[in-house]
């Protein structure tokens, strides 16, 4: 059955409601705690074991050893080399934001936040390094 | 299994020797032609076997050969026959199915601009999927395309 | 009356995304369309003979941004039937819950669409509004909007929560009424009908012969459903019909959508009241194969076929992918001739056409071997000498 | 001295009021709460209360281009020829009170021809810049002049039958002293108000601009100032409709002037608004045939019918 004018009753409706649009910088989106975004990492956990960089499908991510200069201890007599310590370079404008390497951390030293705001004019903003505090103490030094 | 039987079956009763079928799971027929038979089997298909529908035609390399990948479906008991076909590298001449079925026309421009497979009675037409400028004898999909390979090419137009 | 030549696209209003349709014109008649597609092609194919199979779930994904899940289910299937992997039950249900919400917002992001097309905003703006619900129900059990990233090879890769489940079934509900609303707004409204009946018309004969898949042929009578002749997932164990239209033209395909919305409501809410209990992936080799496998999908738009050849390796020997609006753009230049030119976007759109599904670009230049990211400058510089080929002298600019 | 003195107030008409400045600010809100009723009954927010005078200073200081096959000297006179037309229409149209600056005998038949000019631009304008696009515009046009522009001057013949009067001044006032008889023109009214959506190319009958189908019509060429220019011509002719309106179909001012004169004409012409903009927001855009076979199938006859009814309540009301 045709009928002219089929949507006015909602048309007449929606005058008295509240819209439901926002102006985005102003009010800020709800996102929810499973979204995926920017990658976190904590130095302090990483092994170095590379799964992640094996498994990035944009090749964003690098897990680069930070400590070779570091001396090997000696306790009892026995030379124990030095914890190997890392730091993560995740180039943002490459990551996709899968989330494919906080799933394969064996050790849970990668992890999602909520923080989904990272566009910039700068190209080398973009480059997100995340130091292991070694390397801060080692330049004071 | 038992329509699966019955085209197999009937398809080796046609064509004999020349043609392998093997029904590996449910609903699926997978068959191995050489290419010049190729667009007759299609054909019986078509005519004798209710087959209405080509999903897809897919190009592969293997060794020395190409393989070309009909997927095939009869609606009755929609079961998915992929028939393959074999053809040289060096002789890479290949029957169109336009003609059986006209909806074969973009995949066989694939296989034309992707592996430089000579579909023989194809429409003439524009390019799938590569541009106009693209160098003739550059075929994307081919193993043996490599960047090193593609650095060689003259810049296009000059 | 002399024809004049239009060209729709590649950049125009009414198509988003690139893809050429020359109409020859006569008056408002449309006498002759010469198709001209491959605009987007980024080389997925090849790409993905150089990824690892974790990798290529990403990749394959990201084919299409509307239809990401069919894309990376039918690889993982293929995977999954190579390594014979059994998938556990919960997994399977999670991916069809995912896939069934995919194609509620697909529906209705084509409805808005359509809308648009025919100038009819307001249901535009209303569909985009409801399909919001079924974002952000995505979003909580995915973790995001459209490339949901939820396949792992094996099963899934989030477990969804019971008030998750409860949640998606309290957004069924209100969507469930919108989509009545829609359903009484699109075959009721007169301007509507105008604009849909009898317009781009395609006979059975024709749907069969240029291979149509999905809405399009199914709204021109063509009986085929991969969800039940070929069940895959948990399909064979839910209730639901296939809707067929008999009227072939635009209106059909307006309907089948809209009826197809109502019963994806229904498989979800089956699902999702029985939910099987257990583990949700299994563990995966690295190395796959050697073998060979092909699967189908029932995405939104239509049937999408992926193929798989392993060599035994961590990385595949070939992958096809077939997106179902390369079947379908066959029929395209078939139903444009005869029409006028007002018809040509709605015809366009009513294929739910997705080009870069289509054209699947890794850039690589010529000449120089380069690859990677091109600058705004080097584009730009090319551009310049593109066109200075045409005659055409930008560099003052 | 008299003459510098005569010059001051006709220059003062012309640009300040009811001229140019009057119509520009008020066709800007005009615009506004189109915007802001389609927006709020698309459940969105709609734009500030300055964003049409934010486009048009913004179109203001973008570049013109004129593409090399154009009509140079046309492509740029004809927005202004537009304004230029609509600018006088308003002199004989009555606002705040009962009478028009420049009210004559006839002025009704002036008045839409005059608001037929901008559309006659509109021709031109794809004409001449010779794109696709912008030719297929233009003839839609055309077309489309045709198909509304009768049921519109029938429909306004309507009141004008029933006041015995050609002068829009007589309609208002025959209406503020018989406001009953307003009630006779229902029809012509509803006729006059799809026709306007015509007139204004607006959906469902925006097809001369049907961006999905043919860019941006006739306009496509258009950049700039000229664009700015072209568009101010529209919002003005929304306000000089909705006006002529007021004054032929819903009596006038009712006799006030001054405050009160202003705050019905401003409520009577944002009614006009309003239900243009439902009209755009309850419908899809119709193809040129079916607008052309709608036209004269339902509004012509229906504008008709209404002439009828009018010529008979004329007699009921001498006899």
């Amino acid at each position: 059955m045709a009928r002219p004018l089929r949507a006015w009753r909602e048309l007449v409706k929606n005058l008295f409601r509240k819209h439901v649009t926002g102006q985005y910088p102003h009010t800020k989106p709800v996102i929810d705690k499973n979204y995926r975004a920017k990658i976190l990492f904590d130095a302090n956990k990483c092994i170095g074991c590379n799964i992640c960089v094996r498994n990035c499908p944009a090749d964003a991510i690098k897990i680069i050893q930070v400590n070779q200069d570091e001396k090997p201890t000696e306790v009892d007599g026995k030379t124990i080399p030095a914890k190997r310590k890392f730091k993560c370079v995740i180039d943002l404008a490459k990551c996709v934001y899968c989330g494919q390497c906080t799933d394969g951390c064996p050790v849970k030293a990668l992890s999602s936040s909520q923080d989904f705001e990272l566009a910039h004019f700068n190209r080398e903003a973009l480059i997100d390094e995340m130091k292991h505090p070694y390397e801060t103490e080692s330049k004071k030094k | 299994m038992k329509n699966e039987e019955k085209i197999k079956q009937s398809l080796e009763k046609q064509f004999s020797d020349k043609i392998e079928v093997e029904a590996r799971s449910k609903q699926k027929l997978w068959a191995k032609v050489d290419a010049n038979i190729s667009h007759d089997v299609i054909k019986y298909m078509f005519d004798e076997l209710k087959f209405q529908y080509l999903a897809t035609i897919t190009g592969t390399e293997e060794g020395d050969n190409f393989e070309v990948l009909y997927h095939l479906q009869a609606d009755e008991h929609s079961i998915l026959c992929t028939l393959r076909a074999v053809l040289p590298i060096k002789k890479p001449d290949l029957k169109t199915i336009t003609d059986i079925i006209p909806g074969a026309i973009w995949y066989e421009r694939e296989l034309v601009d992707m592996f430089g497979i000579n579909v023989i009675g194809l429409p003439k037409g524009n390019r799938y999927p590569l541009p106009d400028g693209w160098p003739k004898d550059v075929h994307p999909l081919r193993k043996n395309l490599t960047q090193e390979e593609l650095s060689k090419y003259p810049k296009e137009g000059k | 009356m002399p024809k004049i030549t239009v060209p729709l696209g590649p950049q125009h209003p009414a198509l988003k995304e690139p893809g050429s349709f020359m109409l020859s014109l006569e008056g408002e008649e449309i006498k002759d369309a010469v198709l001209r597609l491959g605009y987007n092609h980024r080389g997925v194919e090849k790409a993905a003979e150089a990824r690892n199979y974790v990798q290529n779930i990403y990749l394959l994904e990201r084919v299409c941004g509307i239809c990401s899940h069919a894309h990376a289910t039918a690889y993982v299937h293929n995977v999954e039937e190579i390594a014979q992997l059994e998938v556990p039950q919960r997994a399977k249900a999670i991916r069809m819950i995912v896939g069934e919400l995919e194609r509620l917002h697909s529906h209705l992001l084509w409805l808005g669409v359509a809308g648009h097309e025919i100038g009819f905003d307001t249901l535009f703006m209303y569909s985009w509004r409801d399909r919001e619900l079924v974002l952000d129900a995505l979003e909580e059990i995915s973790g995001n909007r459209v490339h949901y990233s939820m396949n792992s090879i094996g099963g899934v890769r989030r477990d969804m929560s019971n008030e998750q489940i409860k949640k998606v079934l309290g957004i069924l509900k209100t969507l469930e009424k919108r989509i009545k609303y829609y359903i009484t707004v699109g075959t009721e409204e007169s301007t509507i009908l105008a604009r849909t009946q009898g317009v781009g018309v395609l006979p059975k004969d024709e749907a069969l012969k240029r291979c149509a898949t999905g809405p399009q042929g199914r709204a021109s009578g063509v009986d085929r459903d991969v969800r039940r002749d070929n069940p895959y997932l948990l399909y064979d164990k839910v209730d639901f019909k296939v809707i067929t239209q008999d009227s072939c033209d635009v209106f059909g395909r307006l309907v089948v959508r809209a009826l197809e919305m109502v019963e994806s409501c229904k498989i979800l809410k089956q699902v999702l009241e029985n939910m099987p209990s257990g583990d949700i992936a299994v563990k995966a080799p690295i190395k796959i194969g050697p073998g060979e496998a092909v699967n189908r999908y029932e995405a939104p738009r239509g049937e999408d076929i992926h193929y798989l050849k392993a060599n035994g390796t961590d990385v595949p020997a070939r992958v096809k992918v077939r997106a179902p609006t390369l079947a379908n753009f066959e029929s395209v230049a078939y139903m444009l001739e005869g029409d006028t030119l007002a018809d040509a976007p709605l015809i366009i759109a009513a294929i739910d056409p997705c080009f870069s599904c289509t054209d699947r670009m890794s850039l690589v230049q010529t000449g120089t071997g380069k690859s990677g990211i091109m600058s705004f400058k080097e584009l730009r510089a090319y551009s310049i000498e593109e066109y200075k080929k045409k005659g055409i002298d930008f560099s003052k600019l | 001295m008299e003459i510098i003195k005569e010059l001051i107030i006709g220059l003062f008409y012309i640009i300040v009021f009811p001229g140019l400045l009057f119509l520009v600010i008020y066709g800007g809100l005009s615009e506004w709460l189109d915007r802001k009723f389609y927006a709020q009954m698309q459940n969105r927010q709609g734009p500030p209360w300055y964003q049409p005078f934010a486009d048009i200073i913004k179109l203001m200081s973008k570049q013109v281009i004129i593409p090399k096959a154009a009509d140079k000297k046309m492509f740029k006179i004809l927005p202004f020829i537009a304004i230029a037309a609509i600018n006088t229409s308003i002199f004989m149209i009555p606002i705040f009170s009962n009478s028009a600056l420049y009210g004559f005998r006839g002025d009704i038949i002036a008045v839409i021809y005059l608001l037929s000019i901008p559309t006659a631009t509109l021709f031109l304008i794809g004409w001449s810049s010779t794109s696709p696009y912008a030719t297929i515009g233009s003839m839609r046009v055309l077309t489309q002049l045709f198909a509304y522009e009768v049921p519109l001057l029938i429909a306004v013949l309507g009141p004008c039958i029933l006041a015995g009067s050609w002068s829009i001044e007589d309609v208002a006032v025959f209406f503020t002293n018989n406001p009953w008889l307003m009630l006779v023109n229902i029809i012509g009214f509803l006729v006059a108000i799809v026709a306007l959506q015509g007139k204004l190319e607006r959906v469902p009958f925006d097809i001369p601009h049907a961006e999905t189908e043919i860019v941006g019509g006739v306009f496509t060429e258009y950049s700039g100032r000229l664009y700015g220019f072209m568009r101010l011509a529209l919002d003005m002719e929304m306000v000089v409709v909705a006006a002529l309106i007021n004054a032929v179909f819903l009596g006038g001012s009712f006799g006030y002037s001054g405050w009160i004169g202003l705050l019905l004409f401003v409520i009577k012409t944002e009614f006009v608004v309003f239900l243009l903009s439902v009209l755009k927001a309850a419908m899809a855009r119709v193809k040129i045939n079916q607008m052309v076979d709608f036209c004269w199938k339902w509004l012509a006859p229906f504008a008709i019918l209404q002439i009828l009814i009018c010529i008979v309540a004329r007699f009921m009301i001498n006899g």
